[in-house]
């Protein structure tokens, strides 16, 4: 099995998850995030003074899934997520050993 | 003669009414997406800022120069603060209070009734148009139409009565607000997405300092501490009662669960009712206009759904109709007996339909001009600056593309380095 | 006579205990968890609409029909708010403001003391049964009370004293409280597992507005803008100052750090106290009835870990039992010379037991009667509908399973789809 | 002679400004990052409880005592409540309002003025260390000016003016505050970190407060309801808003935005410059000054930066500056029509520069009298038991260090297990 | 050394953390997370309309264990967590190169 | 790639920000979390008892970087994030199999 990881910006996890939807997943793990990287920070003004808040909001989408799809889900995210502008994010794969259901204790494809 | 007891309640009054501002920021700003929370909140405190300027230089004299002539508009007698002051004027406005308190009274009337307007708008209005927008919308929309009303102009002449605001304040905001949200547009993604409520719990807040204040924008409107500013004060309170069971009732049957936001509109939708009618009528009126407009607006805030206009937060719901509801059910049960300024009384009490036209004639064309003049108004703006933010900073949220602040940092992980 | 000063004061004093009640919503409130945060709010906003409808339509009258007949319950002359407006009844009560004045301002009694009992049954009351008890509660246990003491009635004619509501309210809501919650049953988890407060913020916010508003509770209850209301609002400020002090102190000595949450308790502990007091006493007595309610609060709220009942925010640790301080105390502390209406001043003043001995009576009938009449209704419930929420829905919270709400949305993937 | 018109309208204008300290609490904690929330919120309300026992037993009496003799102090004819009662003492203040309500209106003076000071001192100052400061100060600064100012002193009898304590207040806190800093230190990372405001709405809610109690605090300084207070309350409200439009415009000419703080705090610098002023000037003036302190305080707030003390929330920028920037203008616009107490107009309206120069005298003894005298004590309590918190009771924050509390707990894993 | 991670239902974190103590861990990291999954999501009501919010709260529990044990801390987090409701979540496990505890810099085994 | 996981102290994060910044890392995910561990609770009081609270604040910091670095980057976060008391917490590395850029669709190195 592998894990997807996608970093996504806030207003489009909407998307993303409609996305996933229809390219028939099932089920996914989101959170709430705050990412640093190319995009800088925004400049927030405070009493009179700016300075710049270099962590911005950022939304985590994990995603166990069979490894024959594993890119095929990455693309999906990739191409949901898109803006073209900077800070759009990143998505990863990595291996998973196991995964168990817990209501059922289904394993491996079965419990996705 | 000024009378201190008068004068004491007439001040907290002014108090209680500008409280209800922030309420109304709280109300509203709890409803709105976290990221756009500083944005209401600033458009409705902006409010309390230039309505107060404009107020004492132009708009008052609009309203209440001329006092009494039956007329369209006032004068310049008080611009810029001319004659307003503790020791002049109270005579010729029959007060027994000190002038500059009535003037400050008005004042917060004036402050929160542009605000009202922000909830139709939330979420996507740039702060700058909103600001020339209730600029002007004072002095061309609530100055005249306060004139008509409160200020002895011809509406008030032709025997309608509005005992605290429901044409002046919540059918003139109301429909101003539907004239504005025609101009600005749909929220992105509605109504497809619910755009969840971000914090219920500063809405009910704003419910509890709206109630409060209330009782100063109704009973305060007897002007006096007296028998109908005491009546004024029991039909207020039932009048929320009521409307809070009312939609509590019809949500619990149609949905199966009462909410505690639809509890807070119906108070609200109550208390928008009975505004024009707090000091005109007694004994059980007041619960059922209360009822009345808790199910009649929880209806009302069903056909923007139906007309596809994005009524953020249903101010023409709540304020229009529940408005109209108060003015028109007024014509009904307004009671000589509870008031002598009743001349006609209603229709249940006196037998006579009298009133009641004289209601919908006020509501009508108070709704009228209020929509017309608001839709020019906006449109001009659009015209010109813009009413709108564009996409991404709607997305990105007003309080950040608006006033480059972020409301809440709960966690540890909020800091930010000096430029 | 109306006298105008008398009737401005009532007017605020109104306003000012209506507020009370979103204040004590967020007093407690924060204490919960946020799950059921929307819950605590909604019951307590409920009770400022059913109570209020309840209250006019009848409750009023058992309270006050039949003034000063010294009996166990009124009649119902002012049913369906009969004879309630703002040109009758003040002379037969020796009234200064208007009749429908001194409703309302009752009516905010009725409203807040059910209202108190929602801190003992936090987080597991069905919604629907909580109305149907308050409704039955308010008629067949406030009401009668009620008469007993600020109607004249049959504990007001033996001569026991209750200026602004130590019976009335606090012993018969905390005894109330502690009915339901034996009927209720303990939080899941609890005591093992501490349910730590979501927003002690929301409780200091609380604690503010509640201070406030008993200048309104306290001072109003003078029922006019005189020394007494000056005196009574003095006492109350000192009780609660010394009231914080005191549980701040014992926190400090037994734990080694003085919580904020312990100061907010404290202060209400204080306002408790004095609120049967606060017309009746003067001179440092205020300082010593808020310290002592300070301290002996705090011990009281332990019992419940004792004898294992779960009163979630101490309503029996601070209302009963901080009314039962405040009640007996003024067996010491009553001062002719402060109030006329003192007949026997108190032991420590006076030098006689008397009015200690009236206290006493006067506390434990109002104790043993709540309790009793309270748990046979809350019995009576439970056996029919049921009190308390399924296990699933106390796991959910009651904001979800009881309104279908959720309080807070910070984050940026709470959006929903309308079905 | 007691009247019950000026009677309520100082009993409600007690409840409002005792209401402002709850107020300030949220102003200032809204601020703060929120790992300090509750050791802000604590340290505000606890002077609620601390000051008014002080008051009563010692402080009012050193503050007036002696009443009228142009003196430095005050004797011990009140303390102890002594001779505070509703019957006595009346006359020989001159007063139309019980003796016992002059003096608990006065303690909601001194309730809030030490108050003040903890938003210079957010985030480090040790509980303990504070309650010990603010009870000297109390005593050893806030006593003698209002004493000198309010009770009859010296700067009375010179010809100063100050209407509702813009010296007495504003001056004196912010210069206290600033001596205060000097002795702490600086906020661990400041300036180069920004630490975030945790909660901006609470803030707004703060000043919405503040704003509707600073009626009570102007407006009842006229210690009636007459002429004069109507005419305070308008310049309080004129000068809140323009204080607002004057700091957002800066900011927006400067940083191209105006922000939500920004209106705020410029709306408290309206109401701080007003303060000396309110019952002594009219017309336009309130707005000038208003203004003119919006654009003074946000200048001034940058001092900070340049000379490197950290005023954290900025008490020296807004109450020392505002204070003075009122103080000062006073001496300008004082108007002997709008109150005969005004004995020496302002610059402007008479064309003498006599006000001006006691003006100038009375706000530069405050300020150097509370500087020093606060850094004495400032110094003696940091010898002694030391006024910082650890670093790392720092890094922790005051919640938890100072009171073993945890503000927020919004998640599903807060719970906690009791030992 | 593997990685455990569970994403359960809020109400269970206590009994699963009592479980892993009782097992001899001493160690987890806790976060508030929103699931996606076959258990669809709520319907609350917003003035009147009915909404379906299809992200629920859940709670992630993440514990480095040598790995050894991995599959017996699973176990334990799926007995503890199990209501046999929809819902209920899923259990996986994936491998760590290396981990190394900050205060004493130790590695492995010792780190946990 | 490799993904270096950090659980830290939370007065901690501008530190290790700076000092991964200051070796030359472009990006990072950072996450607010719980974390239970032989630290223990901190014990806070709730109306006059003593409740200990065993979920303390801890902030999680994500990675992904090229193998070669992984272990040196970890090294720097973890001389960052020390402090010497208990509870400084932990780094792991883990392996990843891919990396996209959303704004790019780069790759690898590249995308990170
Ligand atoms: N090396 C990294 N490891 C983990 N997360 C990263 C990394 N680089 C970037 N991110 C995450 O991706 C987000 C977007 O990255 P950024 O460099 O700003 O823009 P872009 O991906 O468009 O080049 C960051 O805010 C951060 O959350
Ligand atoms: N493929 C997945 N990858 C990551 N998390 C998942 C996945 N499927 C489900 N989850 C998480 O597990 C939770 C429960 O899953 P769900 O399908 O609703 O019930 P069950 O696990 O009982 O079948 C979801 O809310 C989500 O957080
Ligand atoms: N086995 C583990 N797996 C995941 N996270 C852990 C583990 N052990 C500890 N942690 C995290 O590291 C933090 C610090 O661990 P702790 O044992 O308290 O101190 P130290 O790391 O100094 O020995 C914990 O609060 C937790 O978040």
């Amino acid at each position: 099995m592998k894990l997807v990881t996608a970093i996504i910006k806030p207003h489009k996890v909407d998307d993303v998850k409609d996305a996933l939807k229809a390219a028939g997943l099932q089920g996914m793990t989101v959170d709430e995030v705050k990412g640093f990287g190319r995009q800088g920070g925004k400049t927030e003004i405070y009493r009179g003074a700016e300075y710049v808040v270099d962590l911005l909001p950022k939304v985590k989408i994990e995603t166990v899934v069979p490894d024959e799809i594993a890119d095929q889900v990455a693309e999906v995210i990739v191409a949901a997520a898109r803006t073209g502008k900077i800070g759009d994010g990143k998505v990863w794969i990595s291996s998973i050993d196991k995964i168990i259901r817990i209501r059922t204790g289904e394993l491996g494809d079965e419990a996705v | 003669m000024i009378d201190s007891g008068d004068t004491a309640w007439m001040l907290i009054s002014t108090g209680l009414v500008l409280f209800m501002t922030p309420g109304l920021a709280f109300f509203y700003g709890g409803m709105v997406r976290a990221k756009n929370m500083l944005g209401m909140l600033m458009q409705n405190f902006f409010a309390m800022g230039l309505m107060a300027i404009l107020w004492v230089t132009i708009a008052f004299s609009l309203a209440f120069g001329n006092f009494g002539d039956g007329g369209f508009i006032g004068n310049l007698d008080f611009a810029w603060m001319r004659n307003i002051n503790a020791t002049t004027g109270s005579e010729a406005f029959a007060l027994t209070i000190p002038f500059v308190l009535f003037c400050a009274y008005q004042m917060t009337f004036a402050v929160i009734t542009p605000a009202l307007i922000t909830g139709a708008t939330a979420d996507r209005f740039k702060f700058k148009a909103y600001v020339i927008f209730i600029a002007l919308w004072l002095v061309l929309v609530y100055a005249p139409v306060a004139h008509w009303v409160f200020g002895g102009g011809w509406l008030a002449k032709l025997g309608a009565l509005d005992f605290a605001g429901g044409a002046v304040v919540h059918i003139n905001a109301g429909a101003a607000a539907l004239a504005v949200v025609l101009v600005l547009g749909k929220r992105k993604g509605w109504p497809r997405e619910g755009m969840h409520p971000h914090n219920l719990p500063f809405t009910l807040l704003g419910t509890g300092i709206l109630w409060f204040g209330w009782f100063g924008f109704n009973a305060g409107s007897a002007l006096g501490a007296n028998g109908i500013a005491a009546t004024a004060l029991m039909n207020t309170f039932l009048a929320a009662s009521a409307g809070m069971i009312g939609w509590s009732l019809f949500e619990r049957i149609k949905d199966g669960k009462p909410t505690t936001l639809g509890a807070a509109s119906g108070a609200v939708a109550g208390l928008v009712a009975i505004t024009p009618c707090a000091g005109f009528v007694g004994g059980m009126a007041p619960i059922l206009i209360g009822l009345a407009a808790g199910v009649l607006c929880v209806f009302a805030i069903q056909l923007k759904f139906k007309f596809g206009y994005d009524d953020s937060l249903d101010v023409v719901g709540v304020h229009l109709v529940g408005g109209l509801v108060g003015a028109l059910l007024l014509g009904f049960f307004a009671d000589a007996t509870i008031n002598p300024l009743v001349k006609n009384e209603g229709l249940f009490v006196g037998g006579d339909a009298k009133l009641l036209w004289y209601q919908f004639v006020a509501s009508a064309v108070t709704l009228v001009f209020s929509f017309v003049v608001s839709f020019i108004i906006a449109k001009a703006i659009d015209k010109t600056i813009g009413m709108r933010v564009t996409e991404e900073e709607e997305n990105e949220g007003l309080d950040y593309s608006q006033h480059a602040e972020t409301a809440y940092s709960f966690g540890s992980t909020g800091s930010m380095d000096r430029l």
